[in-house]
């Protein structure tokens, strides 16, 4: 089948499947991409959208279907070949090269396409990469640090900084500001409206509609593993979108809005938290209602991001954390667990979930001694708690024994919410609970919160994207710098707000 | 003296002699993979051509007394006689006594195993040689000087038999005081290493007492090297190929050889013997003393 | 694999046995590797496939088995141990002196698995609190037990037997321990083996304690937020490991019944490292079964059974040997296209 | 480490010379322990501070420092080779036999290096299309190769001397490689070692083939998505490795002048490795320099020498190599507090 406009596409996706065991991840895509548009690709978790976007990059090979660079059937064997052809791929799992250098990284490409005897240019190098961040408004990342050290947000900053000087032909960006800040995400737009301009073609994969709409000259929706359809952006609106993806009209769960205030006043203190001091926060003191959502909002280097690991007591800390009026001891995740706090962390690859293990074992992980006996685990209890929480969760899986490193990253959230939700936790802290989650899973873990808030839980949202604070939370702290800088509730609680003391100097 | 007629010879066995087939010998040594393996191995082979039987020649790679366990366990069963070299005596003797038990004869060679009911035994006496060692030490040093004794393996069997016949012949003489026993450990650059730094730490040695092969042309290289065999007088054991150079070159004084290859032959022999009903004793195959005067015996090979 | 219910990668056939599920799970190549091993034998000796050599076999793999048991929980939990050779020397020893100075059987055996366990405490302290990766710790402690190990034995060997102060009582069980047949026909090691494996099983795939070993090794980090105690953990795996080399240690002083410091368990660390990760754990933590190790280790020690029964030089051998555990791990790697 | 500027972790000291970088460097922890060691060792013996004695530990180190260089490679390259103590077995006794065998030298030492290339090859392409664990691939390499080396000299032991069939004149050149003294003073081994180390730093820190390395160890996700072929840059640096090994073995055989395939560098892959570590690299890949484990190559060598001066028992001395281990890398541990 040859669209009439397969001849002006840079690539054409015609017919592509890829099989994983026991999913279909891609099941006979087709799409046609132009030089010199934005063309978004969205759809709930676990649609294929990085499948996709694995085998433009030449990382995955499809099982069927055929792959039309300027109108020549191309197979993409290697990301060599891939780079060839003028791609170059942003991935939505970083990969950097921890143990070197910011500037190392970006020229990786330049470095690996020189002959292995040629001298490094250290120089050169350095000048280059400064002159890449610089571009995407990073000048003040110094090109020497590691790249280990990094915040993740400034890794993805990395990882684009690499990809935007290859000079490429077909950009591919997958969920490329998912850790970003609002400021910083405005300039990645302004560099991907550049480099349309210079007739780049960008394939842009969000599940962040607004910027989708804002961005894009096309839109295709994906679900799963199909190609529902391709649309110009003119005028569509979110609903359809979103209708498009989910294959049916999603309840009023997205169109919350800030709740009454003061419904948990009066309810009692659950956890009250004086004069903690920890890396990158100093002085730091509220206290949290049961049953109240308390949002937690700030820049990338205000300490929110330390925060729940200092509540939790993974690092070390000074000052009193309490929850009922016990005191917590740091350094013991168990002790904290037992008196009530759960934690659902930032970076679900890497400390949230165990992901050589299996679904079943995921959801009990924080709560063995009760799925245990006599130290013997109880196998049927806890099948039975597993497929409770993935029911209640909706989570996709194919069975419970399924490893989690498997899922989609919005499936694996849902199962490292659920290990949390089975310790029965009097505070539930949460750090980026939704970070590339679609809408509907979105709007999911929305109503699982604040269901578990009305059961009086204290639920503590750390989170960089102000919409869901605004939707969710009672009252809102901004922190900058390490310190509380503004104390928002009720119609106080607003994006202008939220930044303005955010960035406060 | 061991006779067949006092030995339960297995019935298989039995019945293979009666039908004039060829008996099946093993042989196992100690560690196939050091230096005088090929030299019994020679041995071996010379004697299953002459008594016409077969024989293997069998062992661990590296001295590994479970190895050598296992190995004879496994081949019990096809085995006609056994002679042996024991890794360590005392590991070894109740295995040799159960294949004693069923009925199959056993001989040591190289390395006795006294604790064992074993037949007989072919080889060194290896206490005596470490006494001969210790009495050629006197000798050169002329009765006074201070010893290092070096060894690869300061705690295998014949190690620990030869030191004890070397510190014995050193003690009977009061000028000569014995500083030290050095375990090398087996890598010859790290033998060399070793004796290397014994001899910075000790500026008043006045002589070497190698219990083996390999420490010895080690030292010998050493006193050649630093141009000191005035001042270092060097006894060891066996004629590897460079200790024989240095014999001749006088960096090392005198060398015990133990006859490898006649040991071999004798450990086959004495089982062929022994199952045709001639009655077997200990062989000795003697201690061979080599100094730059008759080393030349040897020297053209 | 993809379909396992239950605790997935763990211990595919754990929940509910089936051929099918036993053919995808992660030991097949190693078990297809081991049959045609088997067979081959069977078919190319006369000696291979009789009772007495298939307990020979069993006595043979028992001490390496015992120890890659414990070594398989610790490479699951993500470290590794190198000690193992030298920690089966000293504490073998530890407890030969002691019988032989006179002490009743159950006290100096006692003080010998107690040594083991302080090795291993030691171990798991310095890799985890220590902040010492575990190849360098354990490395360390290789070196200073087999030092501690020569001083306490003077480089002498040490003989368990009358002559040499044993009691006649206590020697006739130690011996019976080592050399002894139950039923007059399985030898006590290889008894001792199967108890330990199906202990080990049992409290890898059925009990907190193995969840956690799982746990800590897939992801530290995950695991200290599911308020797991990843030091503790470790420290454990190491413990028992310690004990575990110091049982083997002690069951080959009384099978032999005689050791030398400067020997004895030489070098055992790479072959008890190779036959688990053989049986399909893996280095970088996280993975692991009983099962595999057992089959590790049986590959390992039929392997040597036939070559010696084929009479195959023992240079040659040698060869074989690196030949065997290459092809056996490849057979795994290469048969399974997809990997999660 | 965390306030390194230049290339990170890499090579801390490299862009611009100053005593605080260096204090900062990840050398330091080692680098603290054998200053500690030699001041100790100067006041408690006469015989450390002399020349003689330091040129003798030059040469001592050299062998074990030319193969820790190339294991730094495979470690940056996030690789294990176990198979090298073999290799130098193998290579050197081949190269010996070659000459005795009255080859000239250039074709005997070429195809001696060949041997070894060619078993690092063999190890690369296992360890990489081979899909197999390099710990694995090199363990089983261990046993073949030295099998091959049993098999080659049928156990005998190689001496390279005139009596055997060298050449007088080819003996000349070859023993001075291994015996001689550059200028009558510095041992040609540790000539060697100076030469290879440096090379090594420069192609490590300079070019873009160590940039590969660090690059594939560091994140081999990374390296591919960046067009840097993975599995090339490894299999170099384990030919590398096997060409070092070769290399130290055809010295070693030179300065003995003879060796023993059941004997020669049994062992040794452990040596090797600790002292790598001890210099600062990382199993887990990417992490590692040259100065590095020239430090750590020092440290072990000075304590050796250190022990016998010392006249400590041999005993003690494996004793005390072992806690020196641990406290040199723990000192690097214990004193940095934050670590990337
Ligand atoms: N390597 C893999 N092995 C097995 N299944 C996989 C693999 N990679 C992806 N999948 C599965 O393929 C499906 C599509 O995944 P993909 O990553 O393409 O989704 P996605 O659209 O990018 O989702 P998300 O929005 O969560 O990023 C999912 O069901 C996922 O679990
Ligand atoms: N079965 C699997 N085996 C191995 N890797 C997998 C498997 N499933 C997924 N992955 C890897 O995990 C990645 C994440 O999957 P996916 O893209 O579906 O999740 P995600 O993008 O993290 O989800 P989200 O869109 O919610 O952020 C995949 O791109 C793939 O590399
Ligand atoms: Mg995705
Ligand atoms: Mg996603």
């Amino acid at each position: 089948m040859t669209h009439p406009s397969s001849q002006d596409a840079i690539v054409k996706i015609s017919g592509v499947t890829k099989r994983f065991p026991g999913v279909l991840a891609l099941d006979r895509i087709s799409i046609d991409f132009r030089p010199g548009e934005v063309h978004a690709v969205i759809g709930e978790n676990g649609a294929g959208k990085s499948t996709l976007m694995n085998i433009l990059a030449g990382d995955l090979q499809p099982d069927g279907g055929e792959i039309f660079v300027d109108g020549k059937p191309t197979a993409i064997a290697t990301p060599l070949v891939s780079r060839a052809a003028g791609i170059t791929v942003v991935y939505q799992e970083l990969a950097l090269c921890p143990t070197m250098s910011v500037a190392e990284n970006i020229m990786m490409s330049d470095m690996a396409a020189r002959s292995a005897v040629s001298i490094v240019p250290r120089d050169t190098m350095r000048a280059e990469a400064r002159a890449a961040l610089a571009r995407l408004g990073m000048a003040r990342l110094d090109p020497d640090t590691r790249v280990g050290r990094l915040s993740v947000a400034e890794m993805q900053l990395v990882e684009i900084a690499r990809a935007i000087r290859q000079n490429a032909r077909l950009l591919v960006l997958d969920e490329p500001n998912s850790a970003l800040s609002k400021r910083e995400s405005e300039r990645l737009f302004e560099v991907v409206r550049q480099l349309r301009a210079e007739g780049v073609t960008v394939i842009y994969v969000s599940h962040h509609l607004a910027e989708v709409l804002a961005l894009a000259d096309r839109i295709t929706v994906m679900r799963d593993g199909r190609t529902i359809e391709t649309i110009a952006n003119d005028g569509v609106s979110e609903d359809r979108l979103i209708r498009a993806m989910v294959g049916r009209d999603l309840d009023a769960a997205t169109q919350w809005s800030l709740q009454a205030e003061g419904r948990s006043a009066g309810a009692a203190v659950a956890l009250s938290v004086e004069n903690l001091t920890a890396p990158g926060l100093s002085d730091v003191s509220f206290s949290v209602r049961a049953g109240e959502i308390l949002g937690i909002g700030g820049l990338p280097d205000s300490g929110k991001d330390g925060l729940g690991e200092a509540l939790f007591g993974l690092v070390e800390r000074s000052g009193r954390v309490t929850i009922d009026g016990r005191e917590l001891r740091p350094g013991d995740p168990l002790a904290a667990i037992r008196d009530g706090m759960s934690l659902v962390p930032a970076d679900r690859r890497g400390a949230g979930g165990l992901l050589s293990m299996s679904v079943a074992d995921n959801v009990v992980s924080a709560s063995l001694p009760r799925f245990s006996m006599a130290g013997f685990l109880r196998r049927g209890a806890i099948r039975r708690e597993a497929r409770a929480q993935v029911a209640r969760l909706d989570a996709r899986i194919s069975h419970l024994g399924q490893r989690l490193g498997t899922l989609s990253g919005g499936n694996q959230q849902k199962i490292i919410l659920g290990r949390s939700l089975v310790t029965n936790p009097r505070v539930l802290v949460l750090h980026e609970p939704t970070r590339g989650i679609d809408v509907g899973a979105k709007a999911e873990i929305y109503s699982i919160l604040r269901g578990i808030a009305e059961e009086g839980v204290a639920v503590v949202m750390i989170s960089s994207e102000i919409p869901e604070l605004i939707m969710n939370a009672e009252r809102v702290l901004v922190l900058r710098a390490g310190r509380i800088t503004g104390e928002l509730s009720g119609a106080g609680v607003s994006e202008e707000a939220i930044l303005a003391r955010a960035m406060a100097s | 003296e061991s006779k067949l007629a006092d030995f339960p010879l297995a019935e298989r066995i039995k019945a293979k002699v009666d039908a004039g087939q060829p008996l099946d010998i093993y042989v196992s040594y100690h560690d196939v993979s050091n230096e005088f393996a090929p030299f019994m191995k020679a041995g071996v082979a010379r004697a299953a051509a002459e008594e016409k039987v077969n024989a293997s020649f069998i062992g661990p790679v590296g001295a590994d007394a479970d190895g050598q366990i296992s190995e004879i366990e496994t081949l019990m069963g096809k085995m006609d006689g056994l002679a042996i070299s024991s890794v360590s005596t005392d590991a070894l003797a109740p295995l040799i006594d159960r294949v004693l038990a069923a009925g199959i004869p056993v001989v040591t060679f190289n390395t006795d195993n006294p604790d064992s009911k074993r037949l007989a035994f072919a080889g060194q006496d290896l206490v005596q040689s470490g006494r001969e060692a210790g009495k050629l030490m006197a000798k050169v040093l002329g009765g006074k000087g201070k010893v290092m004794i070096t060894t690869i393996d300061a705690a295998a069997q014949w190690s620990i038999d030869r030191e004890t016949g070397a510190r014995e012949a050193l003690k009977a003489e009061p000028g000569i005081e014995v500083i030290q026993t050095l375990n090398t450990g087996t890598d010859p650059q790290k033998i060399y290493s070793a004796i290397e730094n014994a001899m910075l730490a000790n500026p008043d040695l006045t002589g070497v007492l190698s219990l083996e092969c390999c420490s010895t042309p080690a030292a010998g290289t050493w006193v050649e090297r630093n141009k000191a065999a005035d001042k270092v007088k060097v006894v060891g054991f066996d004629l590897l190929d460079q200790t024989v150079g240095l014999v001749e070159s006088g960096d090392i004084q005198a060398t015990i050889d133990q006859a490898p290859e006649k040991q071999g032959f004798a450990a086959v022999d004495l089982l062929a013997k022994f199952v045709k009903g001639e009655p077997i004793a200990d062989v000795d195959t003697g201690v061979g003393i080599y100094t730059k005067e008759n080393i030349a015996e040897v020297a053209k090979k | 694999m993809a379909d396992t219910v239950g605790t997935g990668a763990r211990a595919p056939a754990m929940d509910r046995f089936s051929m099918s599920r036993l053919l995808r799970a992660r030991e097949t190549g190693v078990f297809v590797a081991l049959v045609a091993l088997c067979l081959f034998l069977a078919f190319a000796t006369d000696g291979f496939l009789t009772s007495v050599n298939l307990l020979n076999i069993g006595r043979q793999i028992s001490l390496l088995g015992i120890m890659a048991v414990g070594m398989t929980f610790v490479l699951i939990s993500g470290e590794v141990d190198l000690s193992v050779g030298s920690t089966y020397a000293f504490s073998g020893l530890a407890a030969g002196m002691l019988i032989i100075a006179g002490w009743p059987l159950a006290p100096a055996l006692i003080v010998g698995l107690l040594t083991g366990m302080a090795i291993g405490l030691i171990n798991g302290v310095l890799s985890t609190y220590g902040r010492l990766p575990s190849l360098i710790a354990t490395l360390g402690m290789l070196s200073m037990v087999r030092g501690a190990a020569l001083i306490l034995t003077n480089g002498q060997p040490v003989t368990v037997n009358v002559r040499n102060g044993a009691d006649a009582g206590v020697l006739e069980t130690f011996a019976f321990m080592g050399q002894g047949y139950l039923f007059g026909v399985i030898p006590m090691q290889l008894v001792f083996f199967i108890i330990v494996a199906a202990l080990a099983w049992v409290v890898l795939s059925y009990t907190n304690f193995g969840f956690k070993v799982f746990a800590v090794g897939g992801s530290a980090k995950a695991a200290r937020v599911s308020g797991i105690s990843v030091n503790t953990v470790k420290i454990c795996a190491f413990v028992l490991m310690g004990l575990l080399a110091a049982f083997a240690g002690i069951l080959s002083l009384a099978f032999l019944p005689s050791g030398q410091a400067g020997r004895t368990g030489l070098g055992l660390e790479l072959d008890v490292i190779a036959a688990t990760i053989v049986g399909g754990a893996s280095l970088s933590g996280g993975e692991g079964t009983i099962l595999g190790t057992i089959l590790g280790v049986l590959i390992i020690g039929v392997m040597r059974n036939g070559l010696v029964l084929m009479g195959v030089s023992p240079f040659v051998q040698e060869l074989m040997i690196g030949l065997v555990i290459i092809i056996a791990v490849g057979i795994d790697k290469w048969t399974m296209r997809r990997r999660a």
